[in-house]
């Protein structure tokens, strides 16, 4: 059918029409073939200038609209929203930004005004080409998956679970609490570890909303937000199905291995002990050496491994000014000594408790290079002088590492890691627990290190965007300016499966083409610009539409 | 008997002086023709708008560095030119174009066509270091005592349509003795003459069809029964197909630059013609060896099926064949029998039906395997 | 590095086809790929063999390149692996670019033995049509010229062989196919077979070739031909940059371009089904030509000749060969391989990218890195 | 839950991020900002560590979707008067000041100030630029809209002056307006009104306002933003450009007896910030104990000393007068050194905003010795308070970064949504 094409432009008060002349914009426009309607309006974007727009566009049962106003970052929406209400698609709209692209930084008004011109004439070279977008529905599934029964997997577990949302909690052990269970005492009030975590399982257990799957792993995962599959097999070997709309991966973290690093002499010598083995220690109750006596002189190593991996675990400093508060609430007359690069003690609590370990008499050395011998620690001062001090227990607090099968998770969910080995979230700011697959969060020290109350922060920040964006019975409505791939031009260099970030492009073996998930794909146009043959292109920014609107943008 | 402008000029000039007149007069907008680019020699089909640029136009020049049928049905493929453009066009190219407006592929409206009797051009890689202007006497001397001129492409030597069939203006070059002093440009149509009326000139009767026409025609006739009688029918057979086109290397150059081939994705270059691995295995396994790329035979043979039928015989395809396979003549050879068969020569008039070309399924069996 | 030593009989061309045919015999691959001589005898084609028989009129290394191997073994591949094996014999720049192509998804290599040659450069395709009986033998000349040419090739091969520094089908090459025949450094007296890889090792065994040989003669031949023809190519290329650098040179040069797109064709880097400058794109309204035509007086039609080179050049570059495949096809003999091998050197440097040197180098466009481009930003 | 609404406080990146949350959700929120704008301090950089992406594009888009959600009411120029009731029906008193200028009819094309016979300190640039009495506070704040500042505006203050009003096309400009008192029911409130930071005159051995080149860390992050007073010139008073630039960590940290935590990496990131302007500037960054926790930090910090920069460790440090210009004195263990440098930029220490007890009695919650508001549990309930229903995130609860932030925030709508309703 015959398009009917209207050109509306906009003065915007002064802003335009001051330095861009209205009427022969208007005059020179009118003169063009296949241009229909021509009006020119004060505001369009006030109350009244809509209300005209509409209006107009009904009254000559227009098919295609160009606006010349603003910033489409100001006013796209208005004027689409304006469209549908007049009956048509708001994808038949285009917007062409005589302000900021032109009044208001040319000078020249001459100038401004061809400018203008040729802008809507470049806008009136696209629109025939665009096609009509609607929006897309799918059904959702609001139960969710978490991978992990540490401290983080519960909490999200306990804030997500509810009548009408299911939670299934796959621990690879055979024990909820993960490390947390594994210490004494908690930061800065010493309650016990285990009254808290104990406390916590109790809940998870009792919860009839979350199933548990112990011994269990994650064995393969399709899909996509709202719609994931996922293939667990269970500690009665057992392969089951799950179908969930989201996917919580909290699988924490694990202590680098000291065997790598001999110079601190563990497993070497005898008395030297991890952070774990010490809490394990303080558990039982007695701080003791091997020989079975308590020890007189203790050597607390900070930053192990530090800079092999090359950052701060943040949590290290911390809990070894607890380890020295263990052993003076259990040894008073021991003499303890910490070592340590940079105190990390950041937030409003932590100083007040290191200034109270110091005051009970716990002495602190600045030094980057320590190395454990026999019973005793060398050290160099910043000076650069080499000192020893003899210790009869050394406690080693060792750098923060990705848990063992971080690599192998994030292949299977398409999450790409980071920083240290880490998981990858979307936004180091504005997204801290949602990864560039929609559908997928992380939260505690899968993410990266971090303390237990950050790590809770987190589980309940993934309970918040779960909450917030997956509701039970309410449709997902995924982008619609998604990308597309020809099947006839693709040739199956898949060269695109390697630049999308949203694991949105999946390979059709049969046919040798590449194929777009729609739900996935949010428009980035990656694809495109990787493309060689031109078969992929993306919906309202086609090549042929910026083809045409470039080409009479250059006349 | 036509209506002729007859001029003092060299039919050169004349011709600039014609194109001059008609963007001057601002009766047309561009001028199509071809021009010396560039200044390094090269010379290439141009949309020219302004006088000044027209200077360097070279609208008679002994080249074909592409086919204008092709050029004009691209630059009328999305509708026709809304100002009158002229373009000076050979009989061949001009045929080329017609086939294609039959075809849809291009549009006539607000074309004037200006064409001359051809008498021929020089092969293309005679233009890469710029050798034709070295030849160009020799290429005139010829020309006026209506002899085929020596060292132009074979299919030049047996082209005996010569004469633009449905050119509004023609200017008359073949057994013109004084081309260098006068110019008879015949105005074959309306339209022709519609065009040029206003330039000054005296316009007289004239016949096209000349005896040094007639005798060019009987000696290109000779030529191209040596060129085919030299190809040889035999070579038709499997032997001679796989024979003469053993060393092609399948660039597909052939239909590139084809103005019949007028496909935007050759169906022997789909997804159609690549084949799984175990179609080779099968293969491998059948006959102890084959030859990879496969299909080198069923595409000549399927371009000739779909081509033949139009085939103006224009040449460009051997001429660009990095193989120096005479793909032209063989072309031209099928092409005509198909042709006498329908008794249909392309591009004589657009009125013209194209004559549903069918095959026997079974015609090309032994061919296929 | 080692290698086994055998004993030429007649000539390198049959000691190798004997190689190969023991290959067969044993079961180490079930077919060759390898150049046979057309039936009019005046070119050569890539064939798929498994019957011995055919390999007569085989030439491992043929005086032309009528088709660039990789775009052979791509034809075979393309779809998935094969499930027999395939012998392939080819020249280091056609292996590169099969490996390359390989990255790209257009070339399957399992089951796929790649077996690589010292190479001498090709003639150009016309030199040899026509006139073959003349040109095999001025080829020959060349190929044992390697004891007193320490160019080995000379003027009479393509432009893009004479400059080639890549012509070794092992490290010192930058390409890695499974078995490499080397030819220097033999008085072809012998040749040397030398494993790449595990491969190309148990190949060896299982034809119970012993590979243990030292090939120093060979390897210091080929290193100094290398260093010779690097010289030779900064020189050419510093020629070249008036012809590449801006856009007037470049419009000069290709003027004479007709768009036929051979270059495209012949290109093995070039895989696509489609060229995105033959498509639909690309043929505008009429009022957009005479508009473009008015702007600067007059429009050269085709227009965007140029685009179409410089979009190419963008496409594959990084990729490129520098095989010499688009220039043997230009019928106009435009340098479109030395100005393509001029800016694909270049770009691949910026990255520090070779293309074929590996399977597991992934293409720089599949890759990002921080810092990469600082050189162009700046 | 009864009443399904929430109310949130404080516009800033943490209160935008809980309230577009909780709009998603279908939840009708009131988000009530102080000032006139949204976006808190983060507008105020231009670049935020460790990716040093441009802080304000980070955001705008977020600025933006507050303003065309449907389901979210901002009250600009507002406060919280009173807040009676309980988990689930809370009622809250707000006092919304009048703007002046209509936001529907305006289109902030910022005609009006040009007329404005007032200028006055711009306290957004912290004082070092002049605005009017009806001003934006940056250019792109957002909403786009001026508000006219009742205690100088001349109009306010007896004469009767309406060249702004005069100056608009749209009849933007309504002296009419009144300020409002509004009821508002909701059933849980959201706490992000956020920090100021530490004035470093209290410690005068900064020398700050002594010495005209000393600034505080907001100061030269204005200095820097290109939206800023000197549109990103990096300049002294007197004109020239820094040739020594001496960065101070942990201003007032003895003082306040806590580590602010973002001080060290915010720190780093002016390196990049001279470096970028002044490629040979001298830059000496004095630091106690580097407080750069996480997986991403160090390596900035590494690759910010590669830029070329010394690492000064100090226990005592101070500005010390010199007979040209000024030098930074500091001591370590019993060695030290002074420092001619002729530009010193201090990273104050976060504190609690001014007005935060008063908001705590308000809103019945309790604070923590240094006056942050208190969170029910330091290890397990950090966004709870003492008083069920009402929630704390970002700094207001305690010195945090922006992902931190965001995290609580999106944690405090996780409690807030978990409990149904």
């Amino acid at each position: 059918m015959e398009e009917k094409i209207g050109v509306y432009v906009c003065e915007c008060g002064p802003n335009i029409a001051d330095n861009v002349d209205i009427d022969r914009v208007m005059k020179t426009i009118s003169s063009l073939p296949d241009v229909d309607v021509v009006e020119r309006h004060k505001l369009l974007c006030s109350e009244n200038g809509k209300k005209f727009l509409k209006e107009s566009i009904q009254k000559h049962g227009l098919t295609r609209i160009v606006v010349a106003a603003c910033s489409p970052k100001q006013h796209e929406v208005t004027f689409m929203k304006v469209c549908e209400e007049a009956g048509i698609n708001p994808y038949f709209f285009q917007l062409t930004n005589i302000r900021e692209q032109c009044a208001w930084i040319i000078t020249d008004k001459e100038l401004a005004t061809e400018r203008a011109i040729r802008y809507i004439r470049a806008a009136l070279r696209r629109i025939p080409f665009h096609k009509a977008l609607v929006k897309k529905e799918i059904e959702t599934n609001p139960d969710v998956l978490v991978i992990g029964g540490g401290i983080a997997g519960m909490e999200a577990s306990l804030l997500l679970a509810s009548g009408d949302r299911k939670i299934h909690l796959v621990e690879k052990t055979d024990v909820l609490g993960g490390k947390v269970k594994e210490l004494d005492k908690l930061l800065p009030r010493m309650e016990s570890s285990l009254d808290i975590i104990s406390q916590r399982i109790q809940e998870v257990k009792q919860s009839e909303d979350i199933k548990l799957y112990t011994n269990s792993e994650v064995e393969e995962v399709l899909g996509f937000l709202g719609n994931f599959v996922v293939k667990v097999k269970t500690g009665e070997n057992k392969e089951l199905e799950l179908r969930v709309g989201a996917i919580v991966v909290a699988t924490g973290f694990s202590m680098l291995n000291l065997k790598q690093l001999p110079r601190y002499g563990y497993g070497q010598y005898d008395n030297v002990y991890t952070a774990l083995e010490f809490e394990r220690m303080n558990i039982d109750g007695k701080i003791l050496r091997k020989d079975g006596k308590p020890p007189k002189s203790i050597g607390i190593i900070h930053c192990v491994g530090r800079e092999e991996r090359g950052y701060c675990s943040g949590v290290c400093c911390m809990y070894c000014l607890k380890f020295a508060n263990y052993i003076k609430s259990k040894l008073p007359d021991a003499n303890v000594t910490e070592f340590y690069q940079d105190l990390s003690i950041p937030g409003k609590a932590r100083q007040k408790f290191y200034e109270d370990t110091k005051a009970k008499g716990v002495n602190f050395i600045r030094s980057n290079e320590v190395e454990v011998m026999d019973k005793v620690i060398k050290y160099k001062t910043e000076e650069g002088e080499e000192k020893t001090s003899s210790v009869d227990m050394v406690i080693l607090a060792p750098a923060i590492e990705p848990s063992g099968d971080t690599a192998k998770l994030a292949e299977m969910l398409r999450i790409s890691q980071g920083d240290g080995g880490f998981f990858q979230e979307e936004h180091p700011k504005l997204a801290p627990v949602s990864t560039s697959m929609e559908g997928i969060f992380i939260a505690g020290c899968s993410q990266g290190p971090k303390n237990i109350p950050e790590s809770i922060v987190q589980a309940q920040a993934v309970a918040g965007r779960i909450l917030s964006s997956l509701i039970p019975g309410k449709k997902l409505e995924p982008e619609i300016k998604t990308s597309e791939i020809s099947e006839a031009l693709c040739i199956g260099c898949q060269t695109c499966l390697e630049v999308c970030t949203y694991g949105a492009i999946y390979f059709d073996e049969m046919k040798r083409v590449s194929v777009v998930n729609e739900v996935l794909c949010r428009g980035c146009g990656n694809c495109v610009g990787s493309c060689p043959s031109g078969a992929a292109s993306v919906k309202h920014s086609t090549t042929t539409q910026l083809h045409q609107e470039v080409v009479e943008a250059l006349r | 008997m036509t209506k002729v402008l007859k001029t003092n000029k060299s039919v050169e000039e004349a011709v600039k002086e014609l194109l001059k007149f008609l963007l001057k007069s601002g009766k047309v907008k561009g001028v199509f023709t071809l021009r010396k680019i560039n200044g390094n020699g090269a010379v290439a089909y141009s949309l020219i708008t302004s006088l000044d640029m027209l200077k360097d136009a070279v609208p008679l020049f002994p080249l074909m560095p592409a086919n204008a049928g092709k050029l004009l049905s691209n630059l009328t493929l999305r509708g026709s030119v809304v100002d009158p453009v002229v373009a000076v066009v050979r009989p061949c190219e001009l045929r080329a174009f017609i086939e294609l407006v039959k075809r849809k592929q291009g549009s006539l409206e607000n074309l004037l066509l200006v064409s001359s009797t051809c008498a021929g051009v020089y092969p293309l890689e005679m233009a890469v270091n710029g050798d034709i202007d070295k030849k160009l006497s020799q290429y005139w001397d010829a020309t006026k005592r209506g002899e085929i001129v020596p060292d132009t492409r074979p299919t030049c030597m047996g082209c005996e349509h010569f004469l633009p069939y449905t050119a509004d203006i023609t200017v008359t070059l073949i057994g013109k003795k004084d081309i260098d002093n006068q110019c008879e440009i015949f105005l074959n149509t309306e339209k022709g003459q519609q065009f040029v009326d206003g330039i000054d000139g005296e316009f007289v009767e004239g016949k096209l069809e000349s005896e040094e026409v007639v005798s060019m025609r009987n000696k290109r006739k000779d030529e191209k029964k040596r060129l085919f009688d030299e190809i040889g029918i035999e070579k038709f057979g499997l032997k001679g197909l796989i024979e003469t086109f053993g060393k092609c290397i399948g660039c597909h150059g052939c239909s590139k630059v084809c103005p019949i081939c007028y496909c935007n994705l050759c169906y022997s270059d789909s997804k159609t013609y690549e084949h799984k691995p175990s179609v080779y295995e099968m293969q491998l396994k059948r006959r102890g060896g084959l030859r990879v790329p496969p299909d080198t035979i069923s595409y000549q043979i399927g371009r000739l099926t779909h081509v033949g039928i139009s085939c103006v015989g224009c040449g460009l395809c051997a001429d660009v064949c990095p193989a120096n396979i005479p793909i032209s003549t063989i072309f031209l050879k099928v092409g005509d029998s198909v042709q006498k068969m329908f008794d249909y020569l392309p591009g004589r008039d657009v009125e013209e039906q194209i004559p549903v070309t069918t095959f026997e399924t079974d015609e090309f069996v032994e061919v296929e395997d | 590095m080692k290698g086994a030593i055998l004993n030429v009989t007649e000539n390198i061309a049959k000691t190798i086809i004997n190689f190969l045919e023991k290959g067969l015999d044993k079961k180490c691959f079930d077919a060759v790929l390898i150049p046979i001589k057309v039936p009019a005898g005046d070119s050569f084609a890539w064939v798929l063999v498994q019957n011995k028989s055919l390999l007569k009129d085989a030439n491992p290394l043929p005086p032309v390149m009528p088709v660039q191997g990789a775009k052979a073994l791509s034809s075979i591949t393309k779809m998935g692996k094969t499930n027999r094996k395939i012998a392939a014999i080819m020249r280091p720049c056609e292996v590169r670019a099969a490996v390359e192509l390989s990255k790209l998804e257009q070339v399957n290599l399992e089951n796929i033995f790649l077996i690589s040659i010292d190479c001498p450069g090709v003639l150009p395709l016309k030199d040899y049509l026509g006139r073959p009986k003349e040109a095999m033998d001025k080829f020959n000349k060349i190929l044992h010229s390697a004891q007193n040419d320490i160019q080995w090739g000379n003027e009479s091969t393509r432009p893009a062989c004479q400059v080639c520094d890549k012509f070794i089908g092992t490290d010192i090459g930058f390409c890695q196919s499974n078995l490499h025949i080397g030819i220097l450094g033999t008085e072809d007296k012998i040749i040397f077979l030398i494993p790449n890889n595990e491969s190309g090792k148990s190949i060896l065994n299982e034809m119970d070739i012993e590979a243990e040989k030292s090939v120093d003669n060979w390897e210091k031949k080929a290193k100094e031909i290398i260093e010779v023809r690097k010289k030779k190519r900064k020189e050419v290329q510093e020629r070249l940059k008036s012809e590449v650098m801006g856009i007037d040179n470049l419009l000069d040069t290709f003027s004479k371009c007709i768009n036929c797109h051979n270059c495209r064709s012949a290109c093995p880097i070039c895989y696509c089904r489609q060229c995105y400058f033959e498509s639909e794109i690309m043929k505008l309204p009429s009022d957009d030509y005479l508009m473009r035509a008015d702007s600067k007086g007059a429009l050269r039609f085709l227009p965007d000749t140029l685009l179409f080179h410089l979009g190419r050049m963008t496409h594959m570059s990084l990729s490129c060969v520098g095989c010499g495949a688009c220039e043997d096809a230009c019928p106009m003999s435009i340098d479109v391989s030395q100005i393509f091998n001029f800016v694909a050197d270049n770009s691949q440097e910026l990255f520090n990218y070779v293309p074929g040197k590996s399977v597991e180098e992934s293409l720089p466009l599949k890759t990002y890195e921080e810092d990469e481009l600082h050189k162009v930003e700046i | 839950m009864d009443n399904r609404n929430i109310l949130v406080i404080g516009a800033g990146v943490a209160g935008i991020n809980a309230s577009l949350s909780l709009a998603d959700s279908g939840r009708k929120v009131y988000l009530v900002e102080q000032t006139s704008y949204t976006g808190g301090t983060v507008i105020k950089f231009e670049k935020v560590f460790s990716n040093l992406e441009c802080a304000t594009c980070m955001v705008a888009p977020k600025q933006q979707e507050l303003l065309t959600k449907e389901n979210i009411e901002l009250f600009t120029i507002t406060e919280v008067l009173k807040v009676e009731g309980s988990l689930g029906n809370f009622v809250v008193k707000v006092k919304k000041r009048a703007r002046y200028v209509d936001l529907k009819a305006c289109i902030g094309c910022s005609a009006c100030f040009e007329p404005c016979p007032v200028s006055v300190k711009n306290e957004f640039e912290e004082g070092l630029s002049e605005r009017k009495a009806i001003y934006i506070p940056c250019p792109g704040a957002l909403p786009n809209v001026p508000a006219i500042d009742t205690e100088n505006c001349v109009r306010f203050n007896g004469k009767d002056c309406k060249l702004c009003e005069e100056a608009c096309m749209f009849e933007a400009i309504d002296f009419e307006q009144k300020d409002e008192e509004i009821e508002l029911k909701v059933g849980a409130i959201v706490v992000a009104t956020g920090f100021s930071s530490l004035d470093p005159k209290e410690i005068p051995k900064y020398g700050y306002r002594k010495f005209s080149d000393v600034y505080s860390a907001l100061e030269f992050e204005r200095m820097f933003a290109s939206n800023g007073p000197t549109t990103g010139e990096i300049k002294l008073r007197n004109g020239e450009s820094p040739k020594s630039v001496a960065i101070v960590h942990c201003v007032g940290r003895e003082e306040k007896g806590y580590c602010s935590t973002i001080c060290c990496m915010n720190s780093l990131k002016f390196v990049h910030y001279l470096k970028e302007k002044l490629p040979d500037v001298k830059i000496s960054e004095f630091c106690s104990d580097l407080c750069i926790p996480g997986k991403s930090y160090e390596k900035f910090y590494e690759q910010t000393k590669t830029m070329g920069v010394d690492i000064i460790r100090f226990d005592d440090i101070a500005v010390k007068e010199e007979e040209k210009g000024m030098s930074v004195k500091y001591k370590i263990d019993d060695k030290g050194g002074s420092l001619p440098v002729d530009m010193v930029i201090l990273s104050p220490a976060l504190e609690p905003r001014k007005d935060a007890s008063k908001l705590a009695k308000i809103l019945g919650i309790s604070q923590d010795e240094h006056g942050f508001f208190a969170e029910k549990h330091s290890e397990i309930a950090s966004v709870e308070t003492s008083r069920e229903g009402i929630f704390i995130v970002g700094c207001a609860q305690d010195p945090k970064d922006i992902q931190d932030s965001v995290a609580q925030s999106e944690a405090a709508v996780g409690k807030i949504l978990s409990l149904g309703g």
